[in-house]
């Protein structure tokens, strides 16, 4: 097994409020290879966004990580100084916001934010930045790129905002790439181009990407490999192919089966009932407990640890128990 | 030192500017012509630049000479005036007979509506009879005539600068100090008249500063910034005392603060209630809260002022607050609320404050309203008021020009604000005026005064002591008891 | 359905209670609010329990007890230049400055607020309310009560009304301000679409939905209008003598300042920390009520 | 009742907002939110209405509701003109029209009790005493899936598909004969969204309700809608029934539309139609057909002449000049 | 642009018509005769009766306002009732120390209210934040008119080093600006406050932008991120704060030239008030609401200047 480009372990992230300390990524473990696409889907809140951003460590200022390692080409990244995660950032890992409308300075040109980026990691000149970041725009295909380095955010369609966003993002050829629902404010003509886009740019620059969404059509499209969240949990994780085909939480499965398939019109609807648990509840069981229609007593009292359903496939339920009792995995 | 002179500039101008006096005034003059004004901060300028025919001496409070050099009245209607020679204006034109009809003609006239016109309004006619020798006729005798002619506002213009520009700007008289610039709201310069007839004054420049809050002129006085204020109160008494470079100048004055009734309105007319007030106050201790800044006479027309006898002193009504409730009692005056018109002036507010708690404790309920002063003297012509203050600055120091405006039947409407009427005091009043003879008229002073203390007409709170603060740099300062003062004797050392 | 009634009745108080001490308890957290709650309470005691407070009325004058300092036997807090007792005129005064303050706000939010829900809810009338408002707007704020107090003479009552006109346009363009964007809310729209009347939406709907910032503006207006009141009352144009007023005070000791400054400094503090109070609170209330606000 | 009455027809039904600006602030352009639109919706239908944001989707909405004043054009409702209705004649239609709205978290008044929201309709329309009310309240509540505990409530004490059921419940209080949802399960997430509409359906079984369902989720409207109308800048692209149009697309905008829609079956890599460039300014439309500064097929017809609204096959409806 | 100033301009005109009009009827309904008081304590009523109608009192009011509007219009805003000085230079006169000591207090409240807002919201929850915060909130509530006499209890009385009261010198001197200091923080210590609690707010809300978070994932040095990503975005509502409280400032000019005895436009509207000189209180009332209206129309050049977003055509 190759060297793992992201490598993170039982990372937990909380917050400081009113109310005590809230804690909203719990153990979560996950790694991306070159060349690679992890989707983390989930429904709101489930702290997709919150793990990207310990990551990147750029939590909000009342979030902290708990514990949990982060290694980053075999570089720890919770131990690097303000300054030395400041040099990573941006240029080796970089990330995209859901929001195009609210993700670029409004009163700074085009051309300002993105030669930015050039000049702090790459040291060009203010002229050489210009002519890069003018074929970066080409590079995402924006029509009339020199033009556009003059104009403001709000000139520009939330598509082309997060064009932008994306040539920011892909300035110093990032090894890794953070999409935090990328197109989820897009209008789906404009999801198909961006998504294409990265695709086609995590090709030719073999990057690892890490893609939050949690739309299952654009996990389809896009991953090859996939991390169901659930309430500040990792519970399952797979390749595409055996999420789709075979998922062995009964969480994942009726997401799957909420989802609506524009193809198939007899596709029955089968709603999860009830809604996530609040990330303030205590809860010593699994968190899908009230949820879950194969609940026992056991899943109430004791939280499930990671089961390895197969290969590659790690599924966090007590209902893996009996067929996997003898591959249960290492850390329970 | 005057082999050094040439060692420094500084030295030398310091030297000049030695003879320069900064006064400090709470608020900027109206105008500068004394036919076109008539308050005490125009005036403040008006009588370093200007002169009247005569002067009141403030020493024995006889009225001398000053443009004039001698008087005669022929006859009760005719006054003739013998002016001294060789005196000329400012600007050159020359002082006689001429400029002072002008003056006087211009004063009268009604389309100049002068605001002091009734100063001169008994006279008829103005006459030249020769270059230096002029006539005034009046239509009737006018005995306060002299006091009138050395009023402030009866002094001689030149007629040249009132023709042909604006005098009440760019004033121009025969005083001993020459108008430079005014810059409005701040300042106005004064500077030395070299050929000032009595002889060069004593100082090269002399600025009237617009500082408006006592308090900061007292500020700069401790910095160095103003030389001179007047109008000190009480309050800053003993600051001004406290500190050794100042020098506090006191001088017992003709202004009378008085407490007055409105004569139109129920129970004010009533004889009793004025004795109940008068038994309510305690006008010794209110006197003492002035720190000396004050005189304690019960006397109406003060003892600084012509038609002023000791004998008046033993008049009036005494502090009894017993007997003030007794009477408040027997008459029903505790019934109702008593409106109290205060202008918002310090010394008044002070007085009110006063009045008001001591009335409320025989049972006379006052409540106080403040007014700014042009407001304020709107108000109180109009008569809505039951109970008001006011002070009469008697700048002639001759007590008809205090009981006739103020008291006489013919003035109720404008100046008669307690629209006092009663056959038997103008009668006096009239006398007072109507007589020449000056012995003759102190008589009929004396008795109009003492029927109006017996009547409580007006309640005389203090009479005014003048003082003024000056750097201890200031020499040769003299307040007069009217209030006013000249520089031109004043040096600084 | 007995018993379910009971039981939604007690569910009922609980969520009212809860809504309420929601905001209380994030105020709670603030500790300059809480300095500033108990300024106010303090002062508010003061002015109720006046009477029972102090020894002297506030107006009683002993002429012989002149500006006594601070520290004086039987005048804690000295006197002042009538040989009045400082603290009971500060302890009256405490009423005034409440009575002023709650006047003057209230008087310009009830302008305010009606003005600014028509202005906000109706496009026909913004304009011309606007201008009005522009107009009123344009004048520096004591100018415009120096005004009114000049038409209206001097009193303490007038000081309200002047303060209150002067009040009105802030309010009305905070209210309108909110009413513009709470009208687009969709619970507005889905009122509409309901078929509710203006009226009903006005009231019923957009105004409970804009108090947060109008007790905030109502909270910080209090601070100015106390500030005001005492200018007015230090430039003459005020409380009447001998009303205990605090910029009144000021005004009167003023002149006293290097025999007595107890008299200046004294209500000076006062006001000083009652409008200091009111602002904090005012922040503390503004802070609260904002539920995108995150406490940490 | 009888089946396929139209209960709502719409004629050359046209919204324009003024853009005003300038030194007198007059009206300088127009936003033609909603162009020449003329449908037939039948008693018992789901018409989904779909196509990109600021296609004019929810204006419709409104208008049809005359929250918006139609600029020209005519609304009838049940057989009757309601174009021109004054506010108070308007009442009784708006009895039966009603509206779900997008967002669950801005529909419903923060400072009003869940029971006062639903009983909302019972104080503007009926003379119920308040115990009346409530009982119906309860009921309503119980109906979309809440209880009688969650009457003293405030929103924010409940999740997005809670109060997404709440809306529902005041939407249905009085009976109505069609609702207009806009995006009435967008903003929930893809397990609650189910349960919505779930909920929708079963509602419609019992009261025979005709939903226009206005919605980007494809998906969704495949599976909960019968008819579907899609838009384009303010215009009519497609009308057709729900399998004819995601079968037999004709309009190339439906298609591309279709076809960017990423499907949950991994692998499945299809060719995909990429549209060039985006939507154009609905202040600013092209001359001629809208969609041709985007269309892989356009002519030199498309630019200058706007297409014709043609029935292509019975029930098909569609505007485009090469198709068809 | 242009066209923003025109109509702001245009805006103005009316404004100003009906300011005059407001302190026109209100000034003559007012109580209070000015013949009177130029009368003075001893006037006869017809001494009275000769001054109303040498200046024109005896006319009907509209006649008279007609009169004052043409006057104006011709740039000619009257003679004083008081002085019967020219308004025009009356103002001329005074108009330069109001706005200097305006500017002057101005530029102490946006240096020190900036500073202080930027550090209590990058230090916030520490105790500077704390101390700022508390600070600003002390700043607005102190009466200016009682920070004015305390300040020259302090620094010109006790410690003399700066002079009292009076502006005389030009502000560019050393004098001068001795002079200005005093009322230049009485007056500007409100605005001061009010400018760092905004500034502080805004920094904080831009602080949490998402903007902000998307410069440091480009891996931008804090101390750029903090001044210039944040800083032109947060000073957007600031700026409206500045021209609001030019108003405020201007307001505070009538204390302020009371206390420190400075020759303005604050205290010759004062004394015009007093006084009832009509001309003088309308003249200057005009002065300042335009002023008022000129500052808020810069505010909004600048707003456009720094907010892209903002187009006036
Ligand atoms: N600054 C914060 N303070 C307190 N809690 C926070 C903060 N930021 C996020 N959270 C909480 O952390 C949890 C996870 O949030 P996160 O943004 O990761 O969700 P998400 O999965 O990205 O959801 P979405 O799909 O809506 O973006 C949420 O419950 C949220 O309430
Ligand atoms: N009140 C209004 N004034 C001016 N323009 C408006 C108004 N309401 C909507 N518009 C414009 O009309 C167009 C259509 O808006 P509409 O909200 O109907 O689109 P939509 O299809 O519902 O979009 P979305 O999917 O984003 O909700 C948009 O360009 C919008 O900017
Ligand atoms: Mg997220
Ligand atoms: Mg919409
Ligand atoms: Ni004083």
């Amino acid at each position: 097994m190759t060297e793992a480009l992201l490598d993170v372990k039982n990372l937990v992230t909380s917050f400081r409020t009113a109310d005590g300390d809230l804690t909203a990524v719990r153990e979560v473990s996950f790694s991306v290879e070159q060349g690679e696409t992890l989707c983390i889907v989930g429904e709101s809140g489930c702290g997709k966004s919150i793990t990207s951003l310990s990551v990147m460590q750029l939590l909000p200022k009342n979030g902290k990580i708990k514990s949990g390692s982060i290694q980053f080409n075999g570089q720890e990244l919770t131990d690097l100084t303000d300054e030395e995660m400041r040099q990573l950032r941006g240029n080796e890992i970089a990330i995209i916001f859901q929001e195009p409308m609210t993700a670029l300075n409004p009163v700074f040109t085009i051309g300002f934010q993105i030669r930015e980026p050039l000049k702090i990691h790459e040291g060009l000149s203010k002229k050489a930045a210009h002519q890069k970041g003018i074929e970066l725009l080409k590079q995402v295909g924006i029509p009339s790129p020199e033009k556009r380095m003059n104009q403001y955010p709000h000139e520009l369609s939330g598509g082309m905002r997060q064009r932008v966003m994306i040539a920011i993002a892909l300035a110093c050829n990032p090894k890794l790439l953070i999409a935090d629902e990328p197109t989820t404010a897009l209008d789906v003509t404009i999801q198909s181009q961006i998504l294409d886009l990265i695709d086609d740019l995590k090709k030719r620059f073999n990057m690892g990407v890490v893609m939050i969404t949690h739309d299952m059509g654009v996990v389809a499209e896009v991953a090859d490999r996939v991390m169901v969240m659930y309430s500040g949990e990792k519970i399952e994780e797979a390749d595409v192919e055996t999420i789709f085909n075979h998922p062995q939480h009964p969480y994942t499965k009726g997401l799957l089966q909420s989802v609506p398939n524009v193809d198939d019109k007899e596709h029955h609807l089968e709603p999860i009932p009830g809604s996530l648990p609040s990330l303030k509840e205590n809860i010593s069981g699994c968190r899908f407990y009230d949820r879950c229609e194969f609940a026992t007593e056991k899943c109430r009292t004791q939280s499930p640890p990671k089961f390895e359903a197969s290969e590659g496939h790690v599924v966090r339920c007590w209902l893996q128990e009996e067929s996997t009792d003898e591959r249960k995995s290492s850390y329970s | 030192n005057n082999e050094q002179g040439s060692n420094g500039n500084e030295e030398g101008g310091e030297s000049a500017a030695d003879q320069e006096l900064i006064y400090a005034t709470t608020s900027d003059a109206p105008g500068l012509s004394p036919i076109d004004t008539n308050d005490s901060v125009s005036s403040n300028v008006v009588d370093q630049v200007f002169e009247t025919l005569f002067v009141r001496n403030s020493d024995t409070g006889e009225i001398e000479p000053r443009l004039a050099e001698s008087y005669e009245t022929p006859d009760d209607t005719t006054w003739v005036i013998e002016l001294k020679e060789g005196i000329e204006f400012h600007d050159g034109t020359p002082f006689n007979a001429e400029a002072v009809k002008y003056t006087f003609e211009t004063l009268i006239d009604p389309e100049r509506a002068a605001p002091r016109a009734s100063l001169l309004a008994p006279v008829e006619s103005v006459e030249v009879e020769d270059e230096y020798t002029v006539v005034i006729n009046t239509k009737e005798p006018y005995g306060a005539m002299l006091a009138a002619l050395s009023h402030s506002n009866s002094a001689i213009v030149s007629p040249e600068a009132d023709q042909n520009g604006d005098i009440n700007q760019e004033p121009v008289g025969t005083g001993p100090y020459k108008f430079v610039e005014w810059s409005k709201g701040d300042q106005i310069v004064l500077e030395k008249n070299e050929d000032y007839w009595r002889g060069e004054p004593g100082l090269d420049k002399v600025t009237f500063k617009v500082v408006p809050s006592v308090s900061t002129a007292i500020s700069m006085m401790e910095t160095g910034e103003v030389h001179f204020i007047d109008g000190v109160t009480s309050e800053h008494k003993s600051r001004i005392e406290g500190n050794d470079s100042f020098e506090l100048i006191t001088k017992d004055g003709t202004p009378v603060y008085n407490l007055g009734f409105n004569y139109e309105h129920e129970p004010m007319n009533d004889v009793e209630f004025r004795k109940a007030v008068s038994h309510a106050l305690n006008r010794d201790s209110y006197v003492e809260t002035l720190d000396g800044l004050g005189v304690r006479s019960n006397s109406i027309v003060g003892p600084q002022v012509f038609g002023y006898d000791e004998s008046n002193e033993d008049l009036g009504y005494e502090y009894d607050p017993e007997k003030a409730k007794e009477i408040v009692e027997e008459n029903g005056f505790d019934s109702e609320t008593y409106h109290m018109l205060v202008p918002n002036r310090d010394a008044y507010i002070n007085m009110g404050e006063i009045v008001q708690a001591q009335l409320s404790e025989v049972g006379i309920n006052v409540e106080m309203e403040m007014m700014e002063w042009g407001t304020f003297l709107d108000v109180a012509t109009e008569g809505e008021f039951d109970l008001t203050f006011l002070s009469w600055s008697n700048v002639t120091g001759d007590g008809s020009e205090l009981l006739y405006p103020n008291l006489h039947s013919d003035n109720i409407g404008s100046s008669n604000r307690a629209r006092y009427a009663n056959d038997e005091f103008d009668q006096l009043v009239e006398a007072s005026r109507d007589t020449t003879d000056q012995e003759a008229r102190k008589e009929f002073l004396v008795e109009a005064n003492q029927l109006a203390v017996e009547d409580a007409i007006w309640i005389p709170m203090h009479h005014g002591v003048i003082a003024a603060a000056v750097h201890e740099s200031v020499k040769g300062l003299e307040l007069e008891s009217t209030g006013r003062w000249e520089l031109y004797q004043v040096t600084r050392e | 359905m007995t018993t379910q009634t009971v039981s939604a009745k007690s569910i009922k108080n609980v969520e009212k209670e809860s809504v309420f001490k929601d905001t209380f308890k994030r105020i709670l957290k603030n500790k300059l609010a809480v300095v500033g709650l108990v300024i106010i309470s303090i002062q508010v005691l003061l002015a109720i329990f006046a009477p029972l407070l102090t020894s002297y009325a506030p107006d009683t004058q002993n002429l012989s007890a002149r500006e006594l300092p601070i520290g004086s036997e039987g005048h804690w807090l000295g006197t002042d230049n009538h040989g009045r007792d400082m603290w009971s005129r500060i302890v009256y005064g405490a009423r005034i400055s409440i009575l002023v303050g709650i006047g003057s706000v209230g008087l310009g939010l009830l302008g305010g607020v009606v003005l600014g829900l028509l202005s906000g809810y109706y496009r026909k009338l913004d304009g011309i309310i606007m201008r009005l408002m522009d107009l009123l707007f344009a004048f520096p704020g004591i100018l415009l009560a120096m005004l009114i107090i000049a038409i209206l003479g001097t009193s303490l009552v007038n000081v309200v009304i002047a303060i209150s006109i002067w009040s009105i346009p802030n309010c009305a363009r905070i209210v309108r301000g909110s009413v513009l964007s709470t009208k687009k809310e969709e619970y507005i729209l889905a009122q509409r679409s309901l078929g509710s009347s203006d009226r009903r939406i006005m009231f019923k709907h957009i105004l409970p939905n804009i108090t947060a910032p109008i007790i905030v503006f109502a909270t910080m207006r209090m601070a100015t209008a106390i500030l005001s009141t005492s200018a007015l009352s230090y430039l003459g144009l005020g409380a009447q003598p001998p009303t205990p007023e605090w910029g009144a005070m000021i005004a009167a000791g003023q002149d006293y300042m290097w025999t007595s400054p107890h008299m200046t400094i004294v209500p000076g503090i006062a006001i000083m920390l009652v409008v200091f109070a009111f602002n904090v609170v005012g922040d503390g209330l503004r802070d609260a009520l904002d539920p995108n606000m995150d406490l940490n | 009742m009888s089946e396929n009455q139209a209960i709502l027809k719409l004629d050359q039904l046209n919204k324009h907002f003024p853009v005003r600006g300038g030194l007198l602030k007059r009206v300088q352009n127009h936003v033609y939110a909603v162009n020449d639109v003329s449908i037939e919706v039948d008693e018992g239908d789901s018409v989904g209405i779909v196509g990109e944001s600021g296609c004019g989707k929810s204006t419709l909405g409104r208008t049809i509701l005359r929250l918006e004043e139609p600029t020209s054009g005519e609304i009838w409702f049940k057989g009757e003109n309601i174009t021109d209705l004054s506010e108070r004649k308007l009442k009784k239609f708006k009895h039966d029209m009603q509206m779900i709205f997008q967002d669950p978290f801005a529909s419903l008044d923060p400072r009003q009790r869940i029971g006062d929201t639903i009983e909302e309709p019972f104080v503007i329309y009926t003379n119920l005493s308040a115990r009346e009310r409530k009982e119906k309240a309860i009921k309503l509540l119980r109906e979309v899936g809440l209880d009688e505990t969650h009457y003293y409530k405030y929103p924010h004490q409940f999740s997005g598909g809670q109060r997404q059921r709440i809306g529902i419940a005041r939407a249905i209080a009085l009976n109505p004969e069609m609702i207009v949802c806009d995006e009435a399960v967008s903003a929930l997430d893809v397990s609650v969204q189910a349960q919505v509409i779930k909920l929708l359906k079963e509602l419609q079984d019992e009261y025979d309700l005709t939903y226009l369902f206005i919605s980007h989720d494809l998906g969704v409207v495949r599976h909960f809608c019968n008819k579907v109308l899609v838009m384009y800048l303010g215009n009519m692209v497609e009308w057709a029934p729900v399998d004819e149009l995601f079968d037999n697309p004709i309009h190339p905008y439906t298609e591309a539309l279709l076809s960017a829609i990423p499907r949950p079956v991994p692998g499945n890599k299809r060719e995909k139609i990429q549209l060039r460039g985006d939507l154009p300014s609905p202040s600013d439309p092209p001359t001629g057909c809208p969609f041709h500064t985007r269309c892989p097929i356009a002519t030199e017809v498309c630019r200058q002449v706007k297409p014709e609204w043609r029935e292509v096959t019975p029930n098909h409806f569609v505007a485009c000049h090469e198709r068809g | 642009m242009l066209n923003l100033i025109v109509s702001r301009i245009a805006q103005m005109f009316f404004l100003l018509i009906g300011i005059s009009f407001i302190v026109f009827m209100s000034m003559h309904f007012a109580p209070g005769d000015p013949a009177r008081i130029i009368g003075g304590p001893t006037a006869t009523e017809s001494d009275i009766t000769n001054i109303r109608i040498s200046l024109g009192l005896d006319q009907p009011v509209l006649i008279q306002y007609k009169d004052y509007l043409l006057g104006v219009l011709q740039g000619d805003l009257g003679y004083s009732y008081q002085t019967n000085e020219s308004v025009n230079e009356a103002i001329a006169t005074r108009f330069p120390n109001t706005l200097n000591l305006a500017i002057a207090s101005m530029i102490v409240a946006i240096i020190i209210g900036v500073f202080a807002g930027v550090i209590s919201a990058l230090k916030q929850n520490t105790w500077l934040d704390v101390f700022t915060t508390t600070g600003a909130l002390a700043g607005i509530s102190i009466p200016n008119f009682w920070l004015g006499t305390i300040l020259i209890l302090i620094f010109a009385v006790n410690l003399q080093w700066l002079p009292a009261g009076q502006l005389t010198a030009p502000f560019w001197t050393v004098e001068g600006m001795k002079q200005l200091i005093l009322p230049a923080i009485t007056l500007g210590t409100g605005s001061a406050a009010l400018i760092a609690r905004m500034t502080r707010s805004s920094m904080l809300e831009v602080v949490r932008s998402d903007y902000v978070r998307t410069a440091r994932a480009k891996g931008v040095k804090e101390k750029v991120v903090v001044f210039v990503h944040c800083m032109r975005n947060a000073m957007i509502p600031v700026i409206t704060v500045i021209g609001m409280n030019f108003g405020f400032l201007l307001g505070g000019t009538i204390i302020t030239e009371q206390v420190f005895a400075i020759n303005g436009v604050g205290r010759l509207m004062i004394d015009a008030i007093a006084n009832r000189d009509f001309p003088m209180v309308q003249g200057s009332v005009l002065l300042v609401a335009s002023l008022f209206v000129i500052v808020n129309l810069i505010v909004d050049i600048v707003y456009a200047f720094i907010d892209p977003r903002i187009s006036y055509d």
